[in-house]
C-alpha cells in the first residue's frame, strides 16, 4: 500500500495549465525528490498535495483517505507536513514556541496540551542543535537556523509525509552536505517519507532521494530510481541539453 | 489544559491597575465620571486588542459591535419596562447585547474574515455603515429617532435605583467588562488559541500548513472581542446615558480611538490597552480643559510621531527593557 | 412616469459618477503602489474645494482654471506627508534607525520644553493662540526626531499604522483649515446656463465637471501607457521586487505616486465644487472617504481606471436604486440607497475582490 | 515596577486637580459649560460659547454684576471642550460640578449630548440649562433639573404654515423633505400635523440621510409631485445643497423654507442670487424688534442689552468679525434667565433656582422666555426670515416684521 497516491491531477490558473494530468505514488518511509526546471509546476504540485489550493481535476489519496477536497489544516492533521523554500517561521514567537505550535496543531494535535507540546519542542531543539537560541524570537535567526527551526516545526507535527521545498537553496556545498545527512538521519529516526523539491542542485539529489520524479511544463517526464533518472536523456534534454551535473550554476 | 499558576502572573498588574483606578474613583469624591471614562477607554482598547492585536486584522467597523450592544440593552428597557421584570431587565439587556453582537460578528465573520489587510478593513467599514443605514432606512427600532429611555428606567426601577444604575452600576459593569477582557486575553495567550493566533498573525499560509484551522481561531477571537464590545456598549452607552441614536453609536471615530489606545500601549500585549487607555484618556481630558477647541490639532501630530518613532507602544518598549529581569513574568 | 424619473436619475447618476470616479482615482493609485489605504482621503478633497472657493472669491477665477493650482498644491502636500510621515512606515528600503533610546527621548523632551518657552513668547508677540504655536512646536520637534532617527518600517499589521497615520493627516488638515477659515459652510455661485433634457435638467457646470473628469482619466491612462515615468510606476504596481531588479528606483516611485495620488484627489475637489459649489466646510470630506472606498472596491482597489469605471457604476446604482426603493412603503429610500451601496461593496469583496473590471 | 510608576504619575494629577478647587462662597456666580467646540457640532458650539461670553460680559460690565446676598457679585464663565463626544460630556460636567464648584451648568449643543449630561446633573442636583437640545422627548423623561431655552423642534415650521394660510389661502400642495435626524424629524412631524390641521395637502414626505452629498434623486422625486410650497432642511451644509440643487433642477415653487441653514448669513453668501426669496424659521434673528418698551407694554420684565449692543458684545467676545446667530442668542438668553432667577430668589441653591426659573417669565432681545412644569420652553415664539435682495428680513409674525413677505418667491433664473 502506498502512502500517497496522486491520480490524474490537473491545476489551471486562468489559461495556464500549471499541473497537467500528473499521476504518481509515494511509499511509506521513502526518500524521494521532485525535480524540474523553473516553472515546471513543482511548487504547484506541492501546494496541491498539502492543500494550499484544491485540484481542478483528479484525486489525491493519502493513506486510503481521499483528501482531494480537504483544506490544508485537515491534511496536516492526517500527517502531511511541509516546509517552505524561503523559511517562514513565526517571527515574533520564540524558537521553542514555533516548534511547539507544530506539535500543538499537527497530526497528533487534538490530544497534545500546551505543556506537552513545549516538552516536544525541547526534544526537537536538541535534535537541530539550537539550544542556546531556545527563547529568542525566531525572526532574529540566520537563514540556515530558520530553515532548521522550520524543519523541527514540521517534525513536531509528527507527519508521515514531509514535503521539503528547496531545502538547500542558497546554501554553500558544505551546508548542503550537512543538510543531506541531516535529512537522511531524520528519515531513519522518525521513519517518515520525505519528498524534497529540487530545482538546480543536482549534486544533492543523489544523496537525498532514492527515487526521482522529473516534471516538465506541468507534466510528468520520468519517474525512476535516482541514478537512472539522472542519466535519462529526456531529463538531460530538459536541462537545455546539458548534463544535469553542470546545470546547477 | 491549565498551565502552572506562574503563567498567569501578568493578571496581577492588571488587577492592581484597575483596583487603583476603582479605588481613586470611589475614594476621591467627584472623580467617578472621569474614572469611568478611563475605564471605558481601557475596556475598549482591551476588547479591540483581543482581536486586532492578536490576529493583526484591523476591524475598522468595530464600533458596530458596541452599537448593537447598546441597542440590545435599549431594546430590553424600552420595550419591557412595564412588564414588572425589575432588575432582570438589565440581565436580559446584557444577554441581548451579547446575542446581537454575536450574530453580527458571525455575519461579518462569514463575509469579511476571508479577506485580508486593507480589504478586511474596508469590508468592516462597509458593514458598520450599511448596518446604520439599514436601521435608518427601514426604520428599525425607531430609526433615526432613536430611543430615549430615562423615563422607562425611572418607571421600572424607581428614581433612586435608576439613578444609581446609570451613575454607578453601569460604570462598575464597565470595569467588569474591562477586567473580563483582560482575563480572556491572558487565557487565550496561555492556551492553544493564543499560539494559533500568533501563528496566523505572522503567516497565515504557514499556519494553515501547520494544521491550524485558521478560520476557526479567527472566529473565536472575533466573537469574543465582539461580545465584549457588545457588553461595553450595553453598559457604558445604554445603561449609563439612557439614550441611543444610530448616528451616535455607529460613529467610526470610536474605532479610531480604539486603534490609538492599542497602539499607544502596544498591540498584542496584555497591559498595553490599559496603559494606552490611561494615557489617551488622561491627556485628552486635560487637553480639553487647558486648550478647549484645539486638542485635536495637538493630538493628531503627536499620534503620527508615536507611530513612526515608537511603533511597539509603551508596553512593547517596557517588555524589551524588562527582558531577563524578575519583572519579566509580570509584563506581557 | 417611473421610467421618466428613472432615466432622469440615471443620467444624473452618470454625470455625478464620473466626478466620483475621478475623486477615487487618487485613492486607488496610492493603494496600488504603496498598499496604503488613505483614510484621510476626504480631507484632501476638502482642500481642493477650498482652493477652488478661495480662487473664485478672491479673484473670480472660474473653477476650471483652479485645476492646475489645486494639482500643484496636492503634489506638494503629497510630498510633504510622504516624506514626513509615511516613508518610514512603507519605504521598501527601510530607513534610519534601529532604536530610540532614553537619552534621545530626554533630548527630545528638552527641545520641546525649550521650543514651548520660545513659542510662548512668540505667540504673545504675534497674538496667536497658544495652541497654534504649540502645534508648530510639535511639528518641529517631530521633524527633528525624524531627521535624526528616521523611524522604522512596520512589519506587523502594517495597515494599522498607515490607517492611523493617514487618518491623523486628515485630522491635521481639517483642523488647520478650521483655524484658517472657521467651520462655516461656504459656497459660491458660478452660473453659466443649463441644458434641459426633458427628463432632467443639467447645468453646464456639471457637464464641464464630468467632461473634465473624463479628460483627466484619459490623460492619466495615456501617461501610464505612453511615458517612461508612467511605465516605471506601473511596473511597481505590478511587481514591486521585479521593478527594483529592473533598475526602477522604487523609493522614488513611492513618493511620486503618493503625491500624484494626492494631486489627483485635490484636483477632484475642484471638480466637485463645479458639481456642488455649496456646503464647503472643513469637515465635508468624511462622506466622500466612505464613498471612495466603495467605488475603489468596485474598480478593484488597486486600479485607477477601474476606479473611474467604478465611479460610473456607483453613480448609476445609487441614483437608480432610489427610484426602486421609493416604491416601497415604510422605507426611507435615500437611506436605503446607502445601505444598498454598502451591501454591494460586501458582495463584490466576496465574489470579485479584483473588481468588476477584469484586471488580471 | 514601571507599571506602578505610571499609575503613581497619574494619581498626583488627579489629586491636584481635586484639591486645588476653589473654596465655595457666594462671591461669584459660576456657569459651567462642557461646550462642543470641536467635532460634529463645532460650528454651533463656537456660537454658543461666544453667546454666553457676550452675555456674561454684559452682566459684569453694564449690569454691574448679579445682586445676591446684599452685594453685587460677578458672573464667571467656565467652559471645556467635549469634542461633541458623549463620554467627555459626563466627565467634564462632573469636573465642573465638583472641582470647579459651578453654580449652574449649561448643556452642550444637540439633543444627544444634552441627554448624555442630564443624569450627571440630576445626580448632583444642579440646574442644567439646555440651549441646543430641541427634542421634545428630553422633557418627558422626568428630569428635575433640566431647563430649556431653545424652543421645541415640533414648533419650527408652524408659523410658516400659518403665514401661508393667511396670505394665500388657496395654496394647498405642500412637500416635506427633511434630514433624517432626530431633530429634523421632530420638526417634520410637527409641520405635518399642523399642515393637516390647517387643511393643506401633503403631497410629498421624505427624508434624506445626514451629511448627504447629492440630493438630486430626492428632488427629482419631489419635482414630480408638483408641490406649491416646500419646507424642509436639517443642518447648514445640506440646506445650501438643497437650495442649490432645487435651482439646478429648475424646481420653482411659491415658497421654500429651510430650517437652520437659511437663517444664517453664510447661506446668502454661499448662494448669492439663488437664495432670493428663500425663507427659514429662526429662534432669533438680527433685526428682531424686541425692545424694553415693547416688554413694558406687554407687562413683562426686561433684561439684557439691546440688539445692537449685543452684536457688538458678541464680536468682541469671539474676537472675530462674526455675526451671532440664534445658537448664540439662545445661549445668551439662558445667562439672562439665570441672572434674574438668582436675583429674584436671592439664592444660589439649585433647588431654589430651579423653582424660581419655573415661575420666571421675562423678555430680552431674544424674545419671551417661560418654561412649563417639565422644564420645556413655551414662552418663546419663532420668527420667519426671508432673503430679500441679499439681506435677511423678518417677515413673520406680522408684529415683528421688518419687511413684507415676497410671495410667491421669484423663480430661479
Amino acid at each position: 500500500m502506498s502512502l500517497l497516491r496522486v491520480e490524474n491531477v490537473t491545476k489551471r490558473f486562468g489559461g495556464l495549465v500549471a499541473v497537467d494530468d500528473m499521476s504518481f505514488e509515494i511509499r511509506h518511509g521513502e526518500l524521494m525528490a521532485i525535480v524540474g526546471p523553473n516553472g515546471a509546476g513543482k511548487t504547484t504540485m506541492f501546494n496541491l498535495i498539502n492543500g494550499v489550493f484544491p485540484a481542478d481535476e483528479g484525486r489525491i489519496i493519502f493513506e486510503d483517505v481521499d483528501v482531494t477536497r480537504y483544506p490544508a489544516y485537515k491534511r496536516a492533521h492526517l500527517g502531511i507536513g511541509r516546509t517552505f523554500q524561503i523559511p517562514r517561521p513565526f517571527a515574533s514567537a520564540t524558537v521553542r514556541e514555533n516548534i511547539a505550535i507544530g506539535g500543538m496543531f499537527g497530526a497528533a494535535g487534538s490530544e497534545i496540551s500546551v505543556d506537552r507540546a513545549m516538552e516536544l519542542a525541547d526534544h526537537y531543539i536538541d535534535i537541530i542543535g539550537l539550544k542556546e537560541h531556545r527563547d529568542k524570537p525566531a525572526g532574529g535567526l540566520t537563514p540556515v537556523e530558520k530553515k532548521l527551526v522550520e524543519i523541527a516545526r514540521a517534525l513536531a507535527m509528527k507527519p508521515r509525509l514531509l514535503l521539503m521545498d528547496e531545502a538547500m537553496a542558497g546554501m554553500n556545498p558544505k551546508d548542503i552536505d550537512e543538510m543531506v545527512a541531516f535529512i537522511r538521519e531524520i528519515r531513519d529516526t522518525e521513519g517518515i517519507a520525505i519528498v524534497s523539491m529540487v530545482e538546480h542542485i543536482m549534486r544533492a539529489v543523489a544523496g537525498l532521494a532514492e527515487r526521482v520524479i522529473v516534471m516538465h511544463q506541468g507534466a510528468l517526464l520520468v519517474d525512476e530510481p535516482t541514478q537512472e533518472a539522472l542519466s535519462d536523456p529526456r531529463v538531460i534534454e530538459v536541462y537545455l541539453g546539458q548534463p544535469p551535473e553542470e546545470a546547477h550554476a | 489544559m491549565m498551565r502552572p499558576v506562574r503563567a498567569y502572573y501578568p493578571i496581577l498588574p492588571v488587577l492592581i491597575g484597575y483596583g487603583i483606578l476603582f479605588g481613586i474613583g470611589q475614594m476621591v469624591p467627584g472623580k467617578w465620571q472621569l474614572i469611568s471614562q478611563l475605564a471605558f477607554f481601557c475596556a475598549l482598547g482591551q476588547a479591540f486588542n483581543l482581536f486586532m492585536g492578536m490576529t493583526g486584522y484591523v476591524d475598522f467597523g468595530y464600533v458596530a459591535f458596541l452599537g448593537v450592544g447598546t441597542y440590545g440593552m435599549a431594546v430590553s428597557i424600552y420595550y419591557l419596562f412595564d412588564k414588572g421584570l425589575g432588575l432582570t431587565m438589565i440581565v436580559i439587556g446584557m444577554i441581548l447585547a451579547a446575542v446581537f453582537s454575536t450574530l453580527l460578528s458571525l455575519a461579518v465573520g462569514a463575509v469579511a474574515l476571508r479577506l485580508r489587510g486593507a480589504y478586511f478593513a474596508i469590508a468592516t467599514i462597509g458593514v458598520n455603515e450599511g448596518f446604520r443605514f439599514l436601521i435608518e432606512g427601514a426604520r428599525i427600532w425607531n430609526g433615526s429617532d432613536g430611543m430615549i429611555f430615562s423615563r422607562h428606567m425611572k418607571t421600572a426601577f424607581g428614581r433612586e435605583t435608576a439613578m444609581a444604575l446609570s451613575m454607578k452600576w453601569a460604570d462598575v459593569i464597565v470595569f467588569g467588562v474591562a477586567f473580563l477582557a483582560a482575563v480572556m486575553t491572558l487565557l487565550y495567550m496561555r492556551n492553544k488559541v493564543g499560539y494559533a493566533l500568533t501563528a496566523l498573525r505572522e503567516d497565515e499560509d504557514a499556519a494553515k500548513v501547520m494544521g491550524i484551522n485558521v478560520t476557526r481561531y479567527k472566529l473565536i477571537a472575533f466573537i469574543t472581542s465582539a461580545i465584549l464590545a457588545g457588553l461595553l456598549g450595553a453598559s457604558a452607552w445604554a445603561l449609563k446615558l439612557t439614550y441611543v441614536y444610530p448616528t451616535d453609536v455607529f460613529a467610526i471615530h470610536y474605532t479610531v480611538e480604539a486603534i490609538i489606545i492599542v497602539l499607544l500601549g502596544g498591540a498584542g500585549t496584555l497591559l498595553g490597552p490599559i496603559v494606552g487607555g490611561l494615557i489617551y484618556g488622561v491627556s485628552k481630558y486635560y487637553l480639553a480643559i487647558v486648550l478647549p477647541g484645539f486638542q485635536l490639532m495637538i493630538f493628531a501630530p503627536i499620534i503620527i510621531m508615536i507611530i513612526v518613532l515608537f511603533p511597539e507602544g509603551t508596553v512593547g518598549i517596557l517588555k524589551k527593557r524588562v527582558f531577563g529581569t524578575p519583572l519579566e513574568k509580570f509584563i506581557i | 412616469m417611473i421610467f421618466e424619473q428613472l432615466s432622469g436619475n440615471l443620467l444624473q447618476g452618470l454625470v455625478l459618477g464620473s466626478v466620483y470616479g475621478m475623486a477615487t482615482m487618487g485613492l486607488s493609485l496610492i493603494f496600488g503602489v504603496l498598499q496604503v489605504v488613505n483614510v484621510g482621503h476626504g480631507a484632501f478633497i476638502m482642500v481642493g474645494a477650498f482652493t477652488s472657493l478661495m480662487m473664485f472669491q478672491a479673484a473670480g477665477v472660474p473653477p476650471v482654471l483652479a485645476i492646475p493650482v489645486a494639482f500643484a498644491i496636492g503634489m506638494a502636500l503629497g510630498m510633504l506627508f510622504y516624506f514626513g510621515a509615511l516613508k518610514p512606515l512603507v519605504s521598501p528600503s527601510g530607513s534610519g534607525i534601529k532604536s530610540l533610546d532614553m537619552r534621545a527621548v530626554g533630548m527630545g523632551a528638552g527641545i520641546l520644553v525649550a521650543l514651548l518657552v520660545v513659542m510662548r513668547f512668540l505667540s504673545a508677540a504675534f497674538k496667536l493662540h497658544f495652541a497654534i504655536t504649540l502645534f508648530v512646536a510639535i511639528i518641529f520637534l517631530y521633524g527633528f526626531l525624524l531627521y535624526i532617527y528616521g523611524g522604522r518600517r512596520q512589519d506587523k499589521a502594517p495597515e494599522l499604522a498607515t490607517l492611523l497615520v493617514t487618518f491623523s493627516i486628515g485630522v491635521i488638515l481639517e483642523e488647520s483649515v478650521k483655524q484658517l477659515f472657521t467651520s462655516e459652510a461656504r459656497g459660491f455661485n458660478w452660473a453659466i446656463g443649463k441644458l434641459d433634457l426633458g427628463v432632467t435638467v443639467l447645468p453646464y457646470t456639471k457637464l464641464i465637471a464630468s467632461f473634465g473628469s473624463l479628460t483627466i482619466a484619459v490623460l492619466l491612462y495615456l501617461w501610464f501607457r505612453k511615458t517612461r515615468a508612467g511605465m516605471a510606476m506601473r511596473s511597481v504596481v505590478e511587481d514591486d521586487v521585479g521593478a527594483r531588479v529592473c533598475g526602477v528606483n522604487v523609493d522614488w516611485q513611492y513618493a511620486l505616486s503618493f503625491s500624484l495620488g494626492i494631486g489627483l484627489t485635490v484636483t477632484s475637489g475642484v471638480l466637485l465644487t463645479m458639481f456642488i459649489p455649496v456646503g464647503i466646510n472643513p469637515y465635508m470630506g468624511g462622506p466622500y472617504t466612505l464613498k471612495s472606498f466603495v467605488i475603489a472596491v468596485l474598480g478593484g482597489l488597486a486600479s485607477p481606471y477601474g476606479a473611474f469605471f467604478g465611479g460610473l457604476v456607483f453613480g448609476l446604482v445609487e441614483n437608480g436604486s432610489y427610484t426602486l426603493f421609493a416604491q416601497f412603503q415604510g422605507l426611507e429610500p435615500f437611506a436605503m440607497t446607502r445601505f444598498f451601496s454598502f451591501v454591494m461593496l460586501l458582495v463584490i469583496l466576496l465574489l470579485r475582490p479584483t473588481g468588476l473590471l477584469k484586471v488580471k | 515596577m514601571k507599571k506602578r510608576g505610571l499609575i503613581l504619575l497619574v494619581v498626583p494629577f488627579l489629586a491636584i486637580a481635586f484639591f486645588v478647587a476653589p473654596a465655595h462662597a457666594v462671591d461669584s456666580i459660576v456657569i459651567g459649560h462642557p461646550a462642543a467646540l470641536s467635532g460634529s457640532y463645532a460650528k454651533a458650539g463656537e456660537q454658543a460659547v461666544g453667546g454666553v461670553q457676550a452675555a456674561v460680559d454684559w452682566v459684569n460690565s453694564v449690569y454691574g454684576g448679579v445682586n445676591v446676598g446684599g452685594k453685587k457679585v460677578p458672573l464667571v464663565y467656565k467652559y471645556y471642550d467635549c469634542e461633541s463626544k458623549k463620554e467627555s460630556v459626563t466627565s467634564l460636567l462632573e469636573r465642573l460640578i465638583t472641582t470647579d464648584k459651578v453654580t449652574v451648568t449649561f448643556a452642550p449643543y444637540s439633543s444627544g449630548l444634552t441627554l448624555a449630561g442630564a443624569p450627571v446633573a440630576e445626580k448632583y442636583g444642579i440646574v442644567y440649562m439646555d440651549h441646543g437640545g430641541a427634542s421634545d422627548k428630553i422633557f418627558t423623561q422626568g428630569f428635575e433639573y433640566v431647563v430649556q431655552t431653545i424652543g421645541p423642534g415640533s414648533s419650527y415650521h408652524v408659523g410658516t404654515l400659518e403665514m401661508v394660510k393667511k396670505i394665500a389661502p388657496d395654496v394647498k400642495r405642500v412637500a416635506l423633505a427633511y434630514e433624517d435626524s432626530e431633530f429634523a424629524r421632530s420638526v417634520m412631524d410637527g409641520a405635518e400635523a399642523k399642515a393637516r390641521e390647517l387643511g393643506f395637502e401633503v403631497v410629498f414626505k421624505r427624508t434624506y440621510p445626514m451629511k448627504v452629498e447629492d440630493l438630486t434623486p430626492l428632488l427629482s422625486d419631489l419635482k414630480a409631485s408638483d408641490p406649491e410650497i416646500v419646507i424642509g432642511g436639517g443642518h447648514f451644509q445640506d440646506g445650501q445643497l438643497f437650495n442649490k440643487q432645487m435651482a439646478d433642477l429648475d424646481i420653482n415653487v411659491k415658497l421654500l423654507s429651510l430650517i437652520a441653514a437659511a437663517t444664517l448669513p453664510a447661506f446668502g453668501e454661499a448662494l448669492g442670487d439663488l437664495a432670493e426669496g428663500v425663507m427659514g424659521p429662526s429662534h432669533w434673528e438680527y433685526g428682531v424688534t424686541f425692545s424694553e418698551e415693547g416688554a413694558k407694554a406687554a407687562g413683562m420684565t426686561w433684561i439684557g442689552p439691546s440688539q445692537d449692543e449685543y452684536v457688538a458684545l458678541f464680536k468682541k467676545a469671539v474676537g472675530k468679525d462674526m455675526l451671532p446667530d440664534y445658537h448664540a442668542a439662545e445661549a445668551s438668553a439662558q445667562v439672562l434667565a439665570l441672572v434674574l432667577a438668582v436675583e429674584k430668589s436671592d439664592s444660589v441653591d439649585s433647588d431654589v433656582l430651579r423653582k424660581t426659573l419655573g415661575d420666571l417669565t421675562f423678555m430680552s432681545f431674544y424674545g419671551g422666555w417661560d418654561i412649563d412644569d417639565t422644564g420645556k420652553q413655551i414662552g418663546h415664539s419663532m420668527v420667519n426670515v426671508q432673503w430679500q435682495k441679499g439681506e435677511r428680513k423678518i417677515i413673520w409674525p406680522e408684529d415683528a416684521q421688518t419687511a413684507k413677505p415676497v410671495f410667491p418667491k421669484p423663480d430661479f433664473e
